[in-house]
Parts: structure tokens; C-alpha cells; sequence
């Protein structure tokens, strides 16, 4: 019973980021032509030469897609910010959990949409090949995005109620997803080249192994972070 | 929470004082016999001598943040705020020994790699490890409420000491530029007597850090808890 | 016992604000909570309401532990504090079903609560443009969805007009009649005439006990000047 | 005149909130704005203030349109609104030296305003803890230190304990003394007593003359229900 | 007298901005070491190979100040909407360019502090070897930063007035910053290597020109932005 309820909180929650973000008008889009920007900023970055673009395709597009989705979790925030919503929601009955999983879920579905956009974007700026094992590329992007979205959720609640909000997420985030950005980088770029389908496996496996730690540790640690 | 005992104010004990003098004496002579003792290394020459401050600092900081987690996990169980000045208090001397090994490796690198830096998996993994406690340090300060600071900070810690292995593991899982782990069967004894006795004092010294910055937070705290007593004293239940 | 303060107190890095609260409150009494700007009010609301720790003492709302047991608190209790805490970019009615589903009354019913308020006009315009008045209208609509049995109100006449005003006695004395218990924290006790019992006052961090000086001496300095507390009480 | 609104009206979207607003306030001569939640009280000061631009018609404060004069409006103005617009980082006294510079009057006596709005004992505290009614103090404070010839009062009494009200009152009559002129927006006149020479209504968007039907409905719709505008006025 | 009063209040904004920055204790150094992150981020994305990284370098340093000044121009707003502290900014009399002055300056200085740390750590990180002409690298980055400055404060005021205001300024400001920022990295890389002298000329020149339109255009454009 007590159960259903919260499920029903986070459903509830999820419905409500996913309004909110459509109502702002530009909310998603701008956040997907964002990722593309960077994309076109890195690509600048990397000069015109044909290769060494290629070869960094599966980096720059982790990082647009990192850069790209803090400022979603930053806003998935805000909203509550504004107006002490936040403070409506602590006090609202029900298992603290519900309310991470409804964000986490919520930025799920946005990170993901917007994955679509820049990944597609990225295929056709840096000229990349799509090799036989795209599925496996899907996969591998799924699991990365569990893992950015997972921590960037758990520390955007403290940081965008602490002084300094825009710099302190990613400053948090950003080195602790360092192994998860590399693993993804690494097993993209393994199947990208066709080459090394031992060495991806490899990757692979961490990067599932840093899943599970992050999503483990967020939702028993959320009680803590979101209480007082 | 706990009252103040009765004595928690004044100027450290002579005890410790003594303790941080012995420490120090400690150490310059751990220097001095592990500088004087080994041989010129047949690739490096004098350079090798680096190693006594590097390798040190590189294992107390494992250890500062080891202490991190542990009294983090404690702090999230039992509520107590000491553990959560202890957390802070090593992650404090932890970063700065963590910046102290990547300086050190540096320094070393430089003449033996030809490079300030390369992007090898310990070196990377051991600036990135720098980073999160850097941001720990950074929440730290941003937020102000003593509870809220305790638990978010705790958090923080907890997860970021997952690096703390990757750092150490860094060697075995990539192929690196960087030195592996040896054991004391691979290092000839010249050297590890020099290693093995450095380490001790570093040890000592960082144990002297953690202790007096924990302290000096506790006096803080303990001062608190006397206007505690002061403000609450007058109310009758 | 509705309400039950054990020498709550709080501090503010060194500065203690409240110094040891002691207020017990019935089911069914309605309270009011005096005291001159700073003295702590919403400090001590806000610690009942789970929303801060206590740095000392104990406090129970029907039984249970502010502290400890949160989760049990927060079904009993309604607070309206001084921020509306709305989501701006939802309408009106919007707000009100996802508060109802996180209060777990999924299936209460919103447009009786939004007519109630006299928004109905407004069921499906989006708060970012409201009226300080209606928004905070609108956050009554909330508690009349949640008829908590411990209603925590900080200052609730402020920006309503005198039709709000009525609108929010009205609510209070439904809930009494229904053995609720309110703390209403009033600067003013004309608009609060009729709902309350009685009124506490805080000063200098400690539920105040009036005595003679109290009502005879001039009112010079601005910290001390409070409207006798007794004046307008009913009980 | 202080005040000349001819025909001031404002839309948001598609809806007229205000319709025509016609109000002279002479130089000397205290107003109080009454009227519902949400008929565009705080529309029609905002817009006077020069924070927002009228859909149509003209407005003068002291013989300057507002609508192109914005910076000699602003020499003029005071507005004391909902938030109350200071830094949350800088001390009591950093707000009030930072407000005088951009005042234009950087050597103006700030512990004195402190003083008399009672924070001294803050003055060196960031502004980032004070409760709702000290910032409606500092915000005071910083009117103060302006001294405006035309103010613009929104709800002025919110979140002010019965000192804090003697205060504002206070500052209001004096700077009537000095000939200025105010606009205050009330939602109940027995604070304002003694300092509002005569109220002036907004309903539906327009400037509303009372008749004797207003006197006698029962009040039965929370629209219309206002209190009898001209009882409490002086004029 | 007004002309002075103007400068009055440029001064205190100046010293407002600086000092709520400095109050939120770590702000500067957390900034500061978020573009060290963003630096470390890039160095893995672009792989192991020196020669690769060597060739990058100039692009990622402009690229980090970049994405780590964005933090610094929406915090200096995000100061004044806490609070409704804008509207009060707004009601003081005296000209508006008053106001776009001091937070040009604060941003300038606190931009300016912060690139001199990324650049020595960029430096270290990816092996650069410190040129002969370093001086006029120094000169380089200055323009460049004036140009990121102006346009990045200008547009902030904008965007931190809509919804979405984190994603709208990044999203305005990349894409206009694009000429300035190939400006800075070509030229930054011709001094670099050495050659090119005479092509370093024609960038600088570019750089030059854009800085000042930038800076007449925001400085001309602010009163209609800010207003209402
Ligand atoms: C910034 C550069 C460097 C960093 C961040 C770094 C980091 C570390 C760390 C974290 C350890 C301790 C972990 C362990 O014992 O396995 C370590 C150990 C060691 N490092 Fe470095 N290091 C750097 C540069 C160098 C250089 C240039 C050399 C010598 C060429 C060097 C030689 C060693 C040796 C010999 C050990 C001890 C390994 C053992 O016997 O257990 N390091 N370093
Ligand atoms: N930015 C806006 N966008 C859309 N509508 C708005 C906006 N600002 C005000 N309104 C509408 O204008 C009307 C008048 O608002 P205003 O804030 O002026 O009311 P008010 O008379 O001050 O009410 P209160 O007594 O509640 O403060 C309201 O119905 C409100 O919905
Ligand atoms: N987060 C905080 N940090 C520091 N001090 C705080 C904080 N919150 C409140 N205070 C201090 O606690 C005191 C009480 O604040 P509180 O808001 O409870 O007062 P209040 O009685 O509600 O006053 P008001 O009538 O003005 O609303 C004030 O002096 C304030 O400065
Ligand atoms: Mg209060
Ligand atoms: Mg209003």
C-alpha cells in the first residue's frame, strides 16, 4: 500500500519534470542544440584535419553529451528552487527514494532524447563510419548515460542548494565520472575501429560495474543528502 | 551531542607537543640515513632519492583518505560529529600530500621521462583523485550548516574514495610508464630499509597533521557547546 | 497532545536563537505565536515542520519524534510558510494534482478546493503570473486538500484581502471543529479574532510569561514593544 | 502633481489587467490603493516605478513620463515591493553603503538608518540569515537613506511586528512633512490609520467610485467582498 | 557631476561582485580548479598521443576558460535575481551603462585570475614548450578574453532574465564567440610553433576588430536589454 503510493510519488514527479521542461518553451531543444554547439566548438578546436577528427569523434561526443546534461540537472533543480517548491516537497509524506528515482528518471528520458540528437549530429560532423556492431554502440551509450545521470542527479540535489550551485556540480561530477566517460570512450572507440573486441569487453564490464556502484550508493545515500 | 569535557580548552598538552618535536626529528633522520645509505641507482643515479618522499607521500595519502571513508561511513551511522571532523581533518592533509606526490612525481618525471607530464593511468588517475577531494573541500566550505555539511560531505567522501583503489590498481589494470608496485623481495634491502623507515615517519607526521587539525576543530566545536551550556543553562523545564 | 516542545533549541552558527521552547498544545486548541521580528517564529515552525534540526531538545507532534521518526510527522502536519512554494511553469489545477498524489489523496477533489479559494477562474492559467495574494491562496488550496491535523501557519494573512482573510479562518475553524490543532504565528490579532485560544510569546529565545511591566512600561525600544499578548485571547 | 496617471493599462497576453487606470495624487497627499487579490495593484506600482511599461496610456511623476523620462522618474521614486531586493552575501551595513552610492549619495549616515530601523545589533551580518521581518527593516532602511519624494508603498506592513509598523509609519508621515507624497497598497487600513488622507479602489482595471450598492450587498461573492473603502479613509 | 556619480557606481558594482564572490569563500577557487577538470577531461578525450595533444593545446585551453567563464558571467546574475536584488539594481537613478561597466570589470578580473592558473596548468599538461615571443601570447589572451567577457556579460543579462537561463546564455554566446575564439586559437597556435608570423598578424587584427565591435555594440545595446 505504502508502496503504491510511492510509486504513484514517482510517477507523479517524473510526469512533472517532463511538463515543466516542455512548458519552458526551449527547454529541451535548447539544451540538444547546445550539445550540437559544443560539438561544432570541439570540432573548431580540432582543426580541419580529417583524422585527427575521427580519432577524437568518440571523445567529443561523451564530453557535448557530459557539458550538455549538467545544465539538465542543474535545471531539474531549479525548479524546485524557485519559489521554496523544494521545501513543498520535503514536506510532503512518503519514502524519500520516490523523489530521486522521479528525478532520476525524469533526466533520464532527457539525457537519452538528447543523446539522440548530438550522437546523430556527431556521426555526420566528424564523419564517422557506423560499423556492423551499432547495437552494441547503443548499448554501451545506454550504460554511460545510467551512470552520468545517476551521480550528476544525486549531487545536483546538494549542490543546487548550496552557495556556488553552477560551479559545484561540476566540480563534483566531473572527476568522479572520469572512469565512466573513459570506459564509454574506450569501448565506443573499440567498436568504432572494428579492432581490440577483447579490450571492449573489458570496458564494457566496468563500465556496468560503475553502474551498479553509482546507482547502489545514490539511492542510499539520497535519505541523507535531501533531509536537512 | 555530547557535553565538552572539562578540559577542552588551552594550549596543546606538552605531551603533544613533544610528540610533534620527536616526529620532526624523526623524520629529518629517516632522510638523512635513507639519503646517506642507498647506492646510486644504476639508471637514475642520485634522481632515485626522490622516492623517499614520493612513495611516502603517495601511501599516507591512500591512508588520509582510507580515514575519510571510514569515519564517513561511522558519521552516517552513529551521527557522531567528531567523525565528521575527522573526515575533514584528513582530507585536509590527504589532499595535501596527494598534491605533494603529484609535485614530487613531477619533479622526478621530469629529468627521467623528459616530461613534466604524461598521460599515463597512475599520474591520471592520481590528479583525478586530487580533484574530488578538492571538491570535497569545496562543498565543504559552500555549505554552512553543520549537519547538512556532515551528511553531504560524507557522501562525497564515501563515493570518491572508490578512487583511492583505482589509483592503486591503475599500474596492473594499464600499461603504464609509470613503476609498478614492487615487494620487498624485488627491491634490494639497501633501498628498502631507507623506504620502510621514511614511511614510518611519514606516517607519524601525517598522524600529527590529522590529530592537530581534528583538535583545532574540536576546540572550536567545544567552545559552541560551553555557549551552549550558557544559553540553555537559565531555562527551568 | 498535538504538539509537544521539550526545551527546543537552535543556534545559528554561534548566535542561539531559540534557547529551550517549551509549548504543549492540545488537539483541538488553536494556538497563537507572538514575538517582535527576528525572535525566532519561523525558526521554531520550520523545526516542528521537519524542515530543520533542533540543536537541543525534543519535540513530538502527536507522539512522534520530529527528529526521528519525520515520515510520521509529515502526515499530520501542514505548514504555510512565508514562500508559496509553487511551481510556476504548472497552472493552478496541475499544482493541485501533484500535490494530491504526493500527499496521497490521489483522487481528491481539486476543482471543489480551487473554488473554495475563488480561482476558478484561473484553473488553467499558469502560476508564474499570479498575484502574490492568489499564489498564496493557491498553497491554502493545498492544506484544504490535506486537512492536516496539525496546521503550522507562519503569518497566513499576509498579502490576502479581506474575502482571503475569511477564506482562511474559515479553513482554520473547519479543521478545529474536526479536533485539529493549529500554531498560528500572528503579528496582528484583529484578523485572527475568534479562531484562537490562546497566544504565546517568544522573546529572547524562551516562551515568554507576561508579567505587570509587561503592560505598563512605554514601549522606547523598538525590540521591546509587543502588543500585550493576553489583550485579545480568548481562552 | 507627484502623481498623473492618465488611462495607465496593462496586458498580459490576451487578458487587460488593467483597464484605464485615471489616479492624480497631489505633492503632500498619501493614498492607499485598495482592491481584490489579483485586480493589478502591484501591476499599476510596478509600472509606475518604471519596472514594467504600460500596453497603453500615460504616466507622470513630478511632470516626467515614465514611459521615456525613466531616469528623472527614478530620482523621484521609492519602492518599497514583495521581495525585498538586497544581497544575501553582504552585511546589513554593505547593503545599505552599496544602495547609497547608487543612490548617488555616498556619504549618507547609514548606522544612523540602521538605528532607527532597529538592526544595529546586525549590522556586520550578512543578510543571507535575517528573518523576513529584518529584511523588511534593512529594505526600510534603505528608503531611508533615499528619501524619495514619491512613495510607493506595496503592502508595506507584511512581515513588520507592531514596532516595525510605528516605524514605517513613522518614516511616512515625515516624509509627508516634507511634502512628499505616497501611494500605499493596503489590504487593511487600521495600520494605516492616521497616515492615508484618502483610498482610492481598482476594480475590474479601472479606478472604481464607490456606490451605495457597495454598502449594502451581503459580501457573498470572495470578489467583490472589500471593506467599505471610504469608512476608515481621513480626507 | 553625474559623469562622476556614473563612476561611483561603476566602482561599487565592481566591488559588490568582487565581494559577494569572495564571501562564497571557495567561489574563485573552485572555478579555477573546475577548468583544470575541464582540461584534464579534454587530455583523455584526445587520447595519449603527445603529438596529438601538442597540436590540441591551443584548442583547449580557449575551450576551458570558455566553458568555465559561462559559470563565472551567469553567477554574477544569478546574484542579483536571489532576492529580487535586479529590481532594486533597476530603481537607482543614473545611467544604465553604470551598471555594465562594474560588471565587466568584476567579470574581466575575475576571468583574467582564472586563466592564469588553467594556462600554467595547461602548460604542464599538455607539454608545452613556452616560445620566445611568449609575450605576445599574453597579449593574445588578453583580447581574446576582452572579447569573451563583453559578449559573455552582455548576454547574461539577457538570459538570466528567461527561463532557462543556464542553457540560453551558452547557447547565445558559443555560437557568436565562434570567430573570436578561432581568432585567439589560431593565433595563439601560430606563436606557438613558431611559423606563420606574418598569418598571427592577420588573426591578432581580426581579434582586435571584434573586440571593439563587441564592446560597442553591448555598451550601446545594454540600456534596451535591461530595461524591462
Ligand atoms: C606526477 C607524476 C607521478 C605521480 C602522480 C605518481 C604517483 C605515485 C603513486 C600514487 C604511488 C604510490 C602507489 C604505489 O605504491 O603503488 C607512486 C609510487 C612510486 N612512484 Fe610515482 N608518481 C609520479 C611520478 C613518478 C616518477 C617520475 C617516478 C620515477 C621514474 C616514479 C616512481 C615511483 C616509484 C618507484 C614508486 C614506488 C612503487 C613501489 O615500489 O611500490 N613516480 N607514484
Ligand atoms: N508577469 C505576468 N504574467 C501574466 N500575468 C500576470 C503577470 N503579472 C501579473 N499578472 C496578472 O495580473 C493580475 C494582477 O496582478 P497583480 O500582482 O498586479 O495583483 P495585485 O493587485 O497586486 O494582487 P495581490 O493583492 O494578490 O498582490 C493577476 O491576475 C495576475 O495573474
Ligand atoms: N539560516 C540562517 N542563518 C543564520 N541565521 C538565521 C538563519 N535563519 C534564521 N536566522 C536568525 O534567526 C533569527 C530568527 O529568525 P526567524 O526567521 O525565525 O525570525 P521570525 O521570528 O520568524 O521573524 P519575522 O517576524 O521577521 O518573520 C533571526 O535573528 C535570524 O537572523
Ligand atoms: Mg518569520
Ligand atoms: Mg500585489
Amino acid at each position: 500500500m505504502a508502496f503504491r503510493d510511492d510509486i504513484r510519488r514517482t510517477r507523479a514527479i517524473v510526469w512533472k519534470d517532463l511538463t515543466t521542461e516542455r512548458r519552458s518553451k526551449a527547454g529541451f531543444s535548447a539544451v540538444a542544440a547546445l550539445g550540437v554547439t559544443i560539438l561544432v566548438l570541439f570540432g573548431l578546436a580540432l582543426g580541419p584535419d580529417g583524422k585527427a577528427l575521427q580519432n577524437a569523434a568518440a571523445g567529443a561526443l561523451w564530453l557535448a553529451i557530459l557539458f550538455a546534461s549538467v545544465l539538465a540537472f542543474n535545471r531539474s533543480y531549479q525548479v524546485e528552487l524557485d519559489g521554496g517548491a523544494l521545501e513543498a516537497l520535503l514536506l510532503y509524506p512518503g519514502s524519500r527514494w520516490a523523489i530521486f528515482a522521479g528525478k532520476l528518471i525524469a533526466n533520464l528520458i532527457f539525457v537519452m532524447a538528447m543523446l539522440v540528437i548530438v550522437v546523430t549530429v556527431g556521426i555526420v560532423l566528424f564523419d564517422v563510419r557506423i560499423p556492423a556492431q551499432w547495437p552494441s554502440i547503443v548499448g554501451i551509450m545506454m550504460l554511460g548515460v545510467v551512470g552520468i545521470v545517476a551521480l550528476g542527479t544525486f549531487y545536483a540535489a546538494m549542490s543546487s542548494r548550496s552557495r556556488a550551485r553552477e560551479v559545484l556540480l561540476p566540480l563534483l561530477l566531473y572527476p568522479m565520472l572520469i572512469p565512466v566517460l573513459l570506459a564509454s570512450m574506450e569501448a565506443t572507440k573499440a567498436f568504432l575501429f572494428g579492432d581490440l573486441l577483447s579490450a571492449s569487453g573489458a570496458w564494457v564490464q566496468m563500465l556496468s560495474l560503475f553502474d551498479v556502484i553509482f546507482l547502489v550508493a545514490t539511492f542510499l545515500a539520497f535519505e541523507y543528502v535531501i533531509e536537512v | 551531542m555530547s557535553p565538552a569535557p572539562a578540559n577542552a580548552f588551552g594550549p596543546p598538552k606538552p605531551l603533544h607537543a613533544a610528540f610533534g618535536w620527536i616526529t620532526l626529528l624523526f623524520f629529518v633522520f629517516t632522510q638523512a640515513y635513507a639519503v646517506a645509505t642507498s647506492p646510486a641507482d644504476a639508471l637514475m643515479g642520485h634522481l632515485q632519492k626522490i622516492m623517499y618522499v614520493h612513495v611516502p607521500s603517495a601511501w599516507v595519502e591512500f591512508a588520509a583518505f582510507g580515514v575519510v571513508l571510514l569515519s564517513s561511513l561511522y558519521f552516517l551511522w552513529k551521527e557522531d560529529e567528531r567523525a565528521d571532523l575527522l573526515a575533514a581533518a584528513s582530507a585536509e592533509v590527504g589532499s595535501v600530500f596527494c598534491g605533494l606526490t603529484l609535485v614530487q612525481g613531477m619533479i622526478w618525471g621530469r629529468p627521467t621521462w623528459g616530461v613534466w607530464w604524461t598521460w599515463d593511468a597512475r599520474l591520471t588517475s592520481t590528479l583525478v583523485l586530487f580533484l574530488i577531494f578538492v571538491g570535497y573541500l569545496a562543498l565543504r566550505s559552500f555549505v554552512e550548516d553543520p549537519h547538512r555539511r556532515g551528511q553531504w560531505s560524507a557522501a562525497v567522501g564515501i563515493i570518491g574514495a572508490i578512487n583511492v583503489p583505482i589509483v592503486w590498481m591503475s599500474v596492473k589494470w594499464w600499461r603504464t610508464m609509470h613503476q609498478i608496485q614492487s615487494n620487498p623481495r624485488s627491491l634490494s634491502p639497501e633501498y628498502l630499509r631507507g623506504l620502510l623507515l621514511n614511511l614510518a615517519a611519514f606516517t607519524l607526521i601525517t598522524a600529527w597533521f590529522i590529530w592537530r587539525r581534528y583538535e583545532a576543530a574540536r576546540y572550536e566545536r567545544a567552545a559552541e557547546h560551553v555557549s551552549q551550556a550558557a544559553a540553555l543553562g537559565g531555562y527551568d523545564g | 497532545m498535538a504538539l509537544d516542545a521539550r526545551g527546543v533549541a537552535r543556534r545559528f552558527g554561534a548566535r542561539w536563537v531559540l534557547r529551550g521552547i517549551n509549548l504543549q498544545v492540545r488537539a483541538g486548541e488553536m494556538v497563537g505565536l507572538l514575538g517582535h521580528n527576528g525572535c525566532g517564529k519561523s525558526t521554531f515552525m520550520r523545526i516542528v515542520a521537519t524542515l530543520l534540526k533542533a540543536s537541543a531538545g525534543d519535540c513530538f507532534v502527536y507522539g512522534s519524534n520530529v527528529k526521528t521518526e519525520g515520515d510520521d510527522v509529515r502526515h499530520h502536519v501542514g505548514f504555510f510558510s512565508h514562500v508559496p512554494g509553487l511551481y510556476d511553469d504548472l497552472t493552478a489545477r496541475e499544482n493541485l494534482a501533484f500535490a494530491a498524489t504526493m500527499l496521497g489523496f490521489p483522487s481528491a477533489d481539486i476543482d471543489a478546493a480551487l473554488e473554495r479559494v475563488g480561482l476558478t477562474h484561473v484553473t488553467h492559467e499558469r502560476v508564474r503570473g499570479f498575484s502574490a495574494g492568489m499564489q498564496r491562496r493557491l498553497s491554502l488550496a493545498r492544506l484544504i486538500l490535506q486537512r492536516p491535523r496539525l496546521l503550522l501557519l507562519d503569518e497566513p494573512y499576509n498579502n490576502l484581502d479581506v474575502a482571503g482573510i475569511a477564506l482562511m479562518n474559515g479553513f482554520i475553524r473547519e479543521l478545529n471543529a474536526a479536533g485539529g490543532a493549529a500554531v498560528v504565528v500572528l503579528h496582528d490579532l484583529v484578523p485572527a479574532e475568534g479562531v484562537i485560544d490562546r497566544t504565546v510569546t517568544i522573546r529572547e529565545g524562551r516562551v515568554h510569561v507576561p508579567t505587570v511591566a509587561d503592560f505598563t512600561h512605554d514601549g522606547a525600544s523598538p525590540e521591546a514593544v509587543t502588543r500585550p499578548a493576553g489583550a485579545a485571547g480568548v481562552s
